[in-house]
């Protein structure tokens, strides 16, 4: 097994005040989705990355911009992380015609794919092999693109998992699988369902891999193995998996509390917020307090932009509703 | 008479089964400890215990095989798949192996369970979490298809699921969970494959189910100050079917309309058309007409989502147009 | 002019549109090294080799996905599900997802991707290995659906379906691999949607697909020669339906019989009948009639498979009793 | 790794005559199916056993009459080997009225509840989670009846395998999962496609599990792994996985003549053809050749009379049709 060292990341200051930044944006946005949903804004549900912002950075980071992300309903991050800009993200939440996609696909199923966001898929499992199928693409067309699968602790009890795994050891596909686990499914502890402690990590060897652990609330750790894995994808060495330590600081979705947890391991995930830590990091390595500063005032100063961008969206129209079944940009199924 | 909202009812219809027969089991995904993602089994764990109402793992083929070994060994279990979309990654329990194992082995299995299942939209979800899939089950011999439209029936026929000896799929509209209707105390079974007729006119007949039922039960009335007198028969449960009922409330006003939140192709309301058009064709005074969902995945956005499920005024519209034509 | 299998057709359909366009790719299982347990793709590795023409494992779900993926991405896979039985195991990724994701991301992604598959009975598999599918992707908005009936429609659709860029499910009645059928050389490309006449009659109208059609053709003759002339339409492609050529058929004749191996309910018949019900009514002289499998699971003995499965018999005595009533 | 010495099995030479006879028997069996199947008097599809005896019968001996067998497609051997008579079940490839299922089942399917055989399952993987249930059903019943489901190497890479073996692991069901590593698929190499040497074995650490592998070309070997294993699930300790090893000397299927191996690899196994090796150690032991010409005698004489039962059996006919799709008895959709 391979525990990356901390204290590690992108070399230059620069990066990882991106990534800093990053981390707040994500923070700010998800907060503010929050906010939104409990002033009934956001219609359907979300699910947010509240607490485990420095998995999305630290993977975006290490990509290359032609790169692929698959994620799950809990998307919001890994959307924003590959340059979505923020107005359509927080639009579709709001279902608005400026929404991502229209409104169409709603906070389960963002999408940007001139963004390598390759999609937000709902049912749990799916996008495994999906991701096995862009990887496939990327192999016979010889491009060099790395697909890169975020899914759940509790997902690696479905079958998709499984089949995923082996098919993209089997075919060397370059695919990178990253387990975020938070220690929960929805309600229910991962641990009391699943027959070995580390979900993921401990079933690589099951598909002839290496088993990667993370702290996934550490920035430049998540860069560091995730800049590996990706590197050896790219170089046709075939898929990893990584299992990246993490917790979210709220509930699984909607208006969730999350009561069911016990408030000394929130407390103890609390106090291993990624972002103070990283805010901790950089004021160490000599970035000022002010710089650290004027990112956050930035990043809330572009959160209430698009949050009045979102909220100035139209409602969708029946003109959308019929459109975009086919390919042909149409809906009929008869002549 | 007590008010019961249709997600209290489930778990009473549940509980009171689990109290008279031992060999009633109930797992799922966060179904014990959390009293289900819609509240619908709170309080069930707590009277039964950790044995017999169990927490799964995110593993459908798993949960529902479970449930299929269980039945075909001497107990009774209910399994919840949390939305009726996740049927897609177990399908193959549910058609290949309960629906048929029956028949396959000429009889010497019976799976006397219970699969149970948030259904339809309504609560902009989006496309993976909101479809319904009556139909896909009702196409699937060997499988009962029952779909509550309220409180009442749902206790009721939750029983006579729990005590038949055949696999029912038991769908309940997510959006009716929080509709609350009177419930009398005691005990209370329904019997499977018998419709209701909710309101008796002479002019149509609308026959639906679920979610529609009192969206057809509003939009009857709205025509009938119209002039248009319509009959309105919630069909309970598609599988067994109570073609009794329907063939006779449909030849009564020679006008058939489905109403179905389905997309439009292959949906129970084709079914019923045929039905109705080879048996009774000559009691028919003009064209049927079906109401449904569009042929298109459902749309998250609420002003989107509205559109495209049948809504009291499209069943009005669509009536009056057929009607006066 | 050749005769060529339905089998070859397959083969050949395939290898057309792989010549012509590096992006087509296959993969499923046993197809390459052993040319499909059907004997449906021999050759294919032989000449475009194991990057286009992939074996894979036991792994339905992620045979799809990896289609689904590689479509979203530039390629044009075509992907092997042995039996048409084995979506239930993989239909989370048909439904869910290939289905549904163009209209969710508002149009960013298409899915360019065939997936054929082995359908039906008559081979006495039994249950699990003798469906008739062409409903179940029917009902699910975003999906294509092709059942050619002969192994000239096999090569034209085959090429017209990769060629397409929504998903099409392309389902090969298995008893057909062995019939053959006059094709020409050259290239084929057919057209998705186009139902053909293959007989005009002018008492009723048989609308069938896939195996159907050569037993509805041969009841159409006996019927002529009882003095029932019998249309005899081949719908070929589900979706999209031709609604144009059916109803014209229909409401040249009045009669509407639909023949399908579908079990009975919510089978394409129950559909085709509720458009006609509803768009021509006033052109009908008497009831539709759907000749369908009863609703049973498929027996394996012959015997059963055979009094399962509409026959020439069923159908010439069905409509001769339905035509005299 | 657990490997199980050889030449143990059962103490009394009584035990051991038992499992010759049935080995023999299931040969004798299998062989005279696929002559049937050549004169067309099999009409779907039958998979045999040839070569795969000693796993069914090692492990029907270990059993206890009110366990469960669980077999796939291939279980003519299983069903034999829990004791269910020959003529019903040759009558049932037939698709006579006296087969065991009336013929409504077929080669796939056989099924004889009376005898725990309860069923065969002709979807990959899916018979796995309905082990899994007749062993929750055990548990809370309390009747320490242990289930064993019997799977081939490919099936490993499906879905259900993973979900099955979670779930049993973690609920401590009293299951035992046998995979009969026979090497091939249809006719692709399970090798080719499985990202691990051992499908199942190298899998069980995923599960919690140890990883057991046994000689599965010799009865006695696989007696013994069964015994433990299954004494393992009675006493509540839950779940094990077996891999057995072994091979089928002809093709996957009707009349597939298994051409796509090479001859020497064919060569190797019939080396090891569980038969002649049992026959040899029972001649060692000091049988008599006498004795078990007699008891091949016996057999023969049972597969003739079955044979000759199973052909005189009548066609079934239109009540069978449509009987039995509910508890009922009946198929009514309708009132
Ligand atoms: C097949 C399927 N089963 C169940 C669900 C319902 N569900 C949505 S999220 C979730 C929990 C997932 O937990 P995990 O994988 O740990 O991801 P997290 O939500 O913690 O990010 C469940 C059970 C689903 N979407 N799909
Ligand atoms: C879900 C599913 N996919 C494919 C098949 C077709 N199929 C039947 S047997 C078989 C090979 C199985 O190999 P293995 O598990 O090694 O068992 P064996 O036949 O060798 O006993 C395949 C692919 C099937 N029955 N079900
Ligand atoms: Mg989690
Ligand atoms: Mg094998």
């Amino acid at each position: 097994m391979t525990t990356t060292a901390v204290k590690s990341g992108p070399a230059d200051i620069e990066t990882k005040l991106s990534m800093y930044r990053m981390q707040v944006e994500l923070r700010q946005f998800e907060q503010r989705a929050y906010d939104m949903f409990l002033e009934n804004l956001v219609k359907g549900t979300s699910h947010l990355s509240l607490g485990q912002e420095a998995i999305a950075t630290g993977f975006a980071m290490a990509m290359r911009p032609d790169d692929w992300t698959f994620a799950t309903y809990r998307g919001h991050a890994h959307t924003l992380s590959r340059g979505v800009p923020m107005t359509p993200v927080l639009a579709e939440l709001l279902g608005r015609s400026n929404g991502l996609m229209a409104g169409k696909g709603g906070s389960m199923h963002l999408t940007s794919v001139e963004h390598g966001m390759m999609g937000s898929y709902a049912i749990i499992g799916a996008h495994l092999p999906i991701a096995c199928g862009a990887a496939w693409s990327a192999q016979y067309r010889g491009t060099e693109q790395v697909a890169v699968c975020f899914f759940g602790d509790g997902s690696t009890n479905i079958g998709a998992f499984h089949e995923a795994l082996n098919f993209a050891a089997i075919w060397k596909l370059p695919v990178v699988f990253v387990c975020e686990n938070n220690l929960w499914m929805e309600y229910t502890r991962t641990s009391e369902v699943t027959a070995v402690t580390h979900p993921a990590a401990d079933r690589a060897s099951a598909y002839g891999l290496e088993s990667i652990i993370v702290d996934g609330n550490d920035a430049d750790a998540v860069y560091d193995v995730a800049a590996a894995a990706i590197a050896r994808a790219r170089a046709g060495e075939g898929p990893s998996m990584i299992e990246a330590e993490t917790y979210r600081h709220g509930g699984h979705s909607r208006a969730d509390p999350g009561k069911y947890r016990p408030d000394s391991e929130v407390a103890e995930w609390l106090a291993k917020d990624p972002i103070p830590r990283y805010r901790s990091r950089l004021l160490e390595a000599g970035v000022s307090e002010a710089q650290l500063a004027s990112i956050e005032a930035e990043v809330t100063a572009a959160v209430d932009l698009a949050t009045e961008e979102a909220k100035a969206g139209g409602i969708p129209g029946e003109d959308l509703l019929m459109k975009d079944v086919w390919a042909d940009g149409g809906s009929s199924w008869r002549n | 008479m007590a008010q019961l909202t249709f997600r209290e009812a489930i778990a009473r219809g549940i509980a009171q089964e689990m109290r008279r027969d031992e060999s009633v089991v109930f797992l799922g995904e966060d179904i014990g400890a959390a009293g289900g993602v819609f509240k619908g089994t709170v309080g069930l764990l707590e009277e039964f215990g950790p044995v017999r109402v169990r927490d799964t793992p995110i593993s459908e083929q798993a949960i529902l095989g479970a449930a299929m070994g269980a039945a075909m060994t001497g107990l009774r279990p209910i399994a919840e798949i949390m939305f009726a979309d996740f049927f897609a990654v177990c399908w193959d329990i549910v058609v290949n192996e309960i629906a048929k194992s029956r028949y396959m082995t000429n009889g010497q299995v019976s799976f006397p369970l219970v699969i149970r299942s948030g259904n339809a939209g309504g609560l902009r979800f989006g496309a993976q979490h909101s479809q319904s899939v009556e139909n896909w089950a009702m196409m699937v011999p060997g499988l009962k298809v029952v779909v509550p439209s309220n409180a009442l029936d749902v206790v009721g026929l939750m029983a006579a699921s729990i005590r038949d000896n055949d696999p029912v799929i038991f769908l309940e509209n997510k959006i009716l969970y929080s509709v609350k209707t009177d419930v009398p105390e005691g005990d209370i079974v329904d019997t499977l494959g018998t419709a209701k007729v909710l309101r008796q006119g002479s002019d149509a007949t609308i026959v639906t189910i679920g979610t529609m039922v009192g969206r057809s039960l509003s939009a009857a009335e709205e025509l009938a100050a119209a002039g248009i007198d319509c009959t309105v028969v919630d069909v309970r449960s598609l599988v067994p079917l109570d073609t009794q009922t329907i063939l006779r409330e449909v030849a009564a006003t020679g006008r058939l309309f489905t109403v179905e939140e389905n997309p439009r192709l292959c949906g129970w309301g084709g079914e019923l058309s045929s039905i109705v058009s080879e048996e009774i064709f000559f009691d028919l005074d003009g064209p049927i007409t079906r109401i449904t969902t569009p042929h298109i995945p459902l749309p998250a956005a609420d002003s989107l989502e509205d559109m495209a499920i049948p809504s009291v005024e499209r069943i009005v519209s669509t009536i009056t147009k057929s009607m006066n034509a």
